[in-house]
């Protein structure tokens, strides 16, 4: 093959080439150059995000692990500790919906048992195009069909999730999917370094297909006219062989008999292989040959690269390997020896006897490339004389337009289609803003998602910001502590530089919030290239927080429950944006934020201890489309009415404010409370009726049920 | 005009229910091998003249009964 | 303290939560692997729980029907053994036999998970308590429409087989089915879950009483 | 010996697939009618004699490779 084709196909530019030769000191030959293809891609090397990663909070007190393995890891006390991260899928899911989408929820479930947790929860993060855009209807069935379709069959209750819409996704759609895992008191934690010479290396689970050859290094490329002829065989999921792994890999971890594992993922046994070795500075020596194969025709090449699902790679003591080929075997899973550990430092590939290669993984880990790609120095938007008086909302009709527009109506066609209950702990499920799972200590762990693409759209700093501060603002309003994060960073091509600028700011804006807010981020992805012909996607660094409750018990509901309730208007910050509904309407948007974030997340804070002082009945933050929408939301599942009076702004969105109901008795208590710890509190209506009264005009709950309830039908009659 | 549409995976693609299927089978000793599942999709079609009826009958495999990227089919007159 | 059986298959994965709800009423659930026949004599009832026994291929429930475990389920349901199957245990129990008709795919064609109110047709062991009272509990299925054709429908009527009926059918059943009994009355089976309405938190504790059986 | 084995509903049985399916297509502009969607496996027996090879094949699809209930089968040697 001719220099400039091979470059072409191993995806490796002129200079990672003449690096490579410097390394090796010759020319790469035959499997050498799979290797470096799929360890230098941008998908698993992070070479243009690396230097910026590295900026990043990532440490508190509770943080027991944090980036370098597969998730990280924070501990809740009581011997409870949590494994989660966020991953995306996007590439895959715009090729094939139903397995880009299932494949995607089955690698990130690899991530958390890999370590020992056992997966207790999934969250869903997605970003379609406009509904009339080619094919959209379809990737939207494809997409929910497979997330549910995945993760209902291996028993992960999906609690949460976020679906937006936006022209920059019509030739990119996003997919991000979030696992958490739990360890209960005895439950080890499982590393992925590898170690002791004389170890067997073991390969457990499906057998090597063709699938995703070259995939990883596909994802890291911009889709354009022969993404056609350059697509790999389709990764097929199988939930039901998930399963199997999920229960025999725990098992052999409880039962001590794993020295190391590592999930077979992007790039498959080449990454796990060289990065175990590289972890734990020893080598291995690998037969491809004894890889068990679903087509007996693939070459070496092919195996290294292959990412056929549902694949772990582990190290085990020689003595150890009869029990724990029998636990597999119970389960129905094969496991076979193919290889050692060594002391030598390098990763031996043999093939029938004789060494392909023998390379370093220090050197091939480690000298991956960096890249310090060019951007500028982010100006903020913020603009101080944009102080968010009225909006001139004219009648309740127009919030009709909104809950009947497919950005603000009812998004339970997605969700109903997912198990949100599957084991049993589920308190809150999606239909709430926050979702909970039950503890077995009987504490409450909460999953929220961040990031608002129309806030990032106006700027990517305050958007950065938002992506924490909003989520972890919800999560206090129902009484719960944000302890860490998870992200996903969805970018175009990181080479232009305003994509780039854009990035910078992003991560800039929530790295400072997670300062302010102590929610390290503790594991992540990113994923960059969402591109298709020239066009990117907006910036979209979607955020997954945990956290923590001392009690499942009592926690508000999102809705008015009783009649006679208070209606108390609680504001945290100094800010506002024109909002979802300026965007939508293509008004000029304009925003403001001026609080410091340290005192943001003081007050948010102070908001937790205030609502866990008790009494109150509902709660809920002042979210997209603004206060009137959000109260509109609250009459949904009682169909209970409010009299609200308030002089400011009906669709700007506050940074930020939270909405409190709580019975007469208590609204004098629960103000004082508020007040004692400085917090900007006002009743602005009381539950009753059948009506939502703003300001004197009103809407029916029916009509708000109604028409939120019944347009998503409308918008997709296809689905 | 009837036809029969026989629909299974491509061979390079994963097949999960016929891996799930033999192993089954086999552990309840049944001697088979190389099983796979995949769907039968029977329709009429109004157009008397078979060359006609055959080519609307292909057209609707390719529109949208078949996913060309994991599966392949064989179209039969019935 | 009465021993109970839960059969475990390969997918199976509400085992856990059934485990939860059989030791809340006191009684001692023990793990039945579905490779392993077992001597029917020796527990006193018999879970199948729900999940995604062999992923759902071919037909939910058909390949969990062959397997051994099953057998000897059979000779437990002709002992007059109490047997309760739910949600993926319903459709295990239609395909192997032990219930008549079947669980298609819902009239949708989709997965549904949703809190329904069912009302009870005709007491059972089970949830002995009077016809007409109403339970609230979730359903989270894809294969939960009910299917029986004419004649046993009718003969589910006369025989007072129909145990539990959706007060709004979410799936298509036949006649809102959503559980049915043998027509000894010792085995049963529904689609809906129990075992996730235990407590407050769950949004309903209505569960509770489908695991007061007697003995 | 290479079989092929065709599974379809019942006409008493409701069939929401065919039913989908039909829907489907006619909103693509295609004329049909009577669609219904099944199963086909098709999987080898470890037999060389060809009536012993059909018994074997008949015993899977009666042990339980289609349902009597709701579906109608139909065996082809390929
Ligand atoms: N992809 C999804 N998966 C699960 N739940 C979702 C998904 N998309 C939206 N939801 C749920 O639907 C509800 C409404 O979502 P949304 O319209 O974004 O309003 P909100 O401002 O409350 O997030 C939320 O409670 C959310 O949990
Ligand atoms: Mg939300």
């Amino acid at each position: 093959m001719e220099l400039q084709e091979k470059l072409k196909l191993y995806r490796i530019n002129e200079a990672e080439y003449g690096r490579i030769q410097e390394l090796l000191g010759r020319e790469p030959q035959g499997v050498e150059w799979a290797v470096f293809s799929a360890l230098w891609s941008e998908h698993c090397s992070y070479k243009s995000s690396k230097v910026h990663l590295k900026k990043l909070f990532n440490q508190s007190d509770r943080v027991l692990e944090s980036f370098g393995e597969n998730a990280g890891i924070v501990d809740l006390g009581e011997g409870e500790r949590v494994a989660f991260k966020m991953e995306s899928h996007n590439h895959p899911s715009f090729i094939e919906p139903y397995q880009g989408a299932a494949t995607g929820v089955g690698g990130i479930l690899r991530d958390i048992f890999t370590m020992g947790a056992r997966p207790i929860a999934l969250a869903n993060y997605l970003c379609f195009g406009e509904p009339e855009a080619e094919r959209m209807p379809e990737l939207i069935d494809g997409v929910v069909r497979g997330i549910g379709g995945y993760g209902n069959c291996v028993g992960v209750p999906n609690i949460s999730g976020q679906t937006n819409f936006h022209k920059s996704y019509n030739g990119n759609i996003l997919v991000n999917a979030m696992a958490v895992g739990l360890f209960t008191k005895d439950d080890p934690i499982c590393l992925s370094k590898a170690k002791g010479k004389g170890n067997l290396v073991v390969y457990v689970g499906a057998k090597t297909g063709r699938d995703g050859v070259h995939g990883a290094s596909m994802a890291s490329e911009s889709f354009d006219e022969d993404s056609e002829s350059k697509r790999p065989t389709v990764q097929i999921g199988d939930p039901f062989f998930e399963k199997l792994l999920i229960e025999s890999c725990l098992e052999v971890m409880k039962k001590d008999l794993v020295v190391a594992i590592q999930d077979m993922g992007a790039a498959g046994i080449t990454s796990s292989s060289f990065e175990m070795a590289d972890k734990g500075n020893v080598g291995l020596t690998m037969r491809l040959d004894e890889v068990p194969l679903r087509d007996e025709t693939m070459t070496p090449e092919d195996i290294l690269l292959s990412e056929s699902q549902e694949r772990m790679l582990l190290i085990c003591e020689p003595e150890k390997l009869d029990a724990l080929q029998k636990v597999f075997h119970h389960w129905g899973l094969d496991a076979v020896s193919i290889g050692e550990v060594i002391d030598e430092p390098v990763v031996r590939i043999q093939w029938k006897g004789e060494t392909l290669t023998e390379m370093s993984p220090k050197m091939v880990v480690d000298n991956a490339p960096e890249y310090e790609r060019p951007y500028k120095e982010w100006q903020k938007k913020s603009d101080e004389s944009f102080v968010g008086a009225s909006d001139n909302f004219e009648n309740l009709d127009e919030l009709k337009t909104l809950l009947a527009d497919h950005r603000g109506c009812s998004k339970e066609w997605v969700y109903k289609q997912y198990d949100q209950r599957v084991g049993a702990s589920t308190a809150r499920d999606c239909s709430s803003d926050i979702g909970v799972i039950a503890l077995p200590s009987g504490r409450a762990l909460s999953v929220v998602l961040g990031c608002r693409p129309h806030i990032m759209r106006q700027d990517a700093w305050m958007g950065g910001v938002d992506s924490i501060a909003y989520p972890a603002i919800e999560m206090a309003a129902k009484g719960f502590e944000a302890l860490a994060t998870t992200d996903c960073l969805n970018f175009g091509n990181p080479e232009k530089t305003e994509v780039m600028s854009e990035f910078v700011a992003a991560l800039d804006g929530m790295n400072k919030a997670c300062e302010a807010f102590v929610t390290p981020i503790i594991s992540g992805n990113v994923s960059f290239y969402n591109e298709t012909l020239d066009k990117g996607v907006s910036p979209t660094p979607s955020t997954g927080l945990v956290g923590l409750r001392p009690s499942v018990n009592n926690i508000p509901h999102s809705s008015f429950m009783s009649e006679g309730d208070e209606v108390i208007l609680v504001t945290l910050g100094d800010g506002w944006s024109t909002g979802y509904k300026a965007e939508m309407q293509s008004q000029n948007s304009r925003y403001h934020f001026s609080t410091e974030l340290s005192e943001l997340a003081k007050r948010t804070q102070s908001l937790r201890e205030v609502v866990n002082s008790g009494g109150v009945s509902a709660s809920r933050i002042v979210g997209n489309f603004g206060l009137a929408y959000t109260l509109a939301r609250m009459t949904l599942a009682n169909q209970k009415g409010a009299d609200i009076r308030y002089e400011g702004p009906a669709t700007y969105e506050a940074f930020y404010q939270v909405v409190l109901t709580t019975s007469k008795d208590n609204s004098e208590y629960l103000l004082k409370q508020l007040r004692d710890h400085e917090l900007g509190a006002e009743v602005i209506g009381s539950v009753t009726g059948e009506s939502l009264k703003w300001n004197g005009k009103q809407l029916s709950t029916k009509d708000i049920k109604e028409v939120y309830e019944t347009s998503w039908g409308k918008i997709f009659p296809q689905l | 005009m009837k036809f029969g549409l026989k629909i299974l995976p491509k061979p390079e693609v994963l097949d999960t229910q016929g891996r799930a299927v033999q192993s089954t089978l086999e552990r309840h000793g049944f001697a088979l091998s190389d099983c796979h599942v995949g769907r039968y999709i029977v329709f009429e079609v109004q157009n008397d003249d078979p060359a006609k009826a055959k080519e609307m009958a292909t057209a609707m495999a390719e529109k949208g009964l078949y996913n060309p990227l994991i599966e392949s089919y064989e179209l039969e007159k019935l | 303290m009465s021993r109970v059986g839960v059969l475990r298959f390969p997918g199976t994965n509400c085992d856990r939560d059934i485990w939860k709800s059989i030791e809340l009423k006191n009684k001692t659930p023990e793990w039945l692997w579905y490779e392993d026949s077992f001597d029917p004599k020796a527990y006193d009832a018999y879970l199948v729980p729900g999940g995604f026994s062999y992923g759902d291929y071919l037909r939910s429930g058909a390949l969990a029907a062959l397997s051994p475990a099953v057998d000897s389920l059979k000779e437990a349901g002709e002992l007059g053994k109490p047997i309760f199957g739910i949600c993926n245990g319903f459709q295990s129990l239609c395909e192997s036999g032990l219930l008549p008709g079947d669980l298609m795919r819902n009239e949708s064609g989709r997965f549904i998970d949703q809190l329904v109110d069912l009302k009870l047709q005709n007491s059972s062991q089970w949830a002995p308590y009077e016809t007409g009272k109403v339970f609230r509990m979730p359903m989270a299925h894809a294969d939960g429409r009910f299917f029986i054709n004419e004649d046993g429908l009718q003969s589910l009527k006369n025989n007072k087989q129909i145990w539990l009926t959706y007060e709004s059918n979410p799936n298509g059943s036949v006649e809102n089915i959503a559980g049915i009994m043998n027509e000894k009355k010792n085995v049963v089976g529904m689609m809906p879950h129990p075992d996730r309405a235990l407590f407050d938190w769950m949004g309903s504790t209505d569960g509770l009483q489908f695991f007061d059986w007697k003995g």
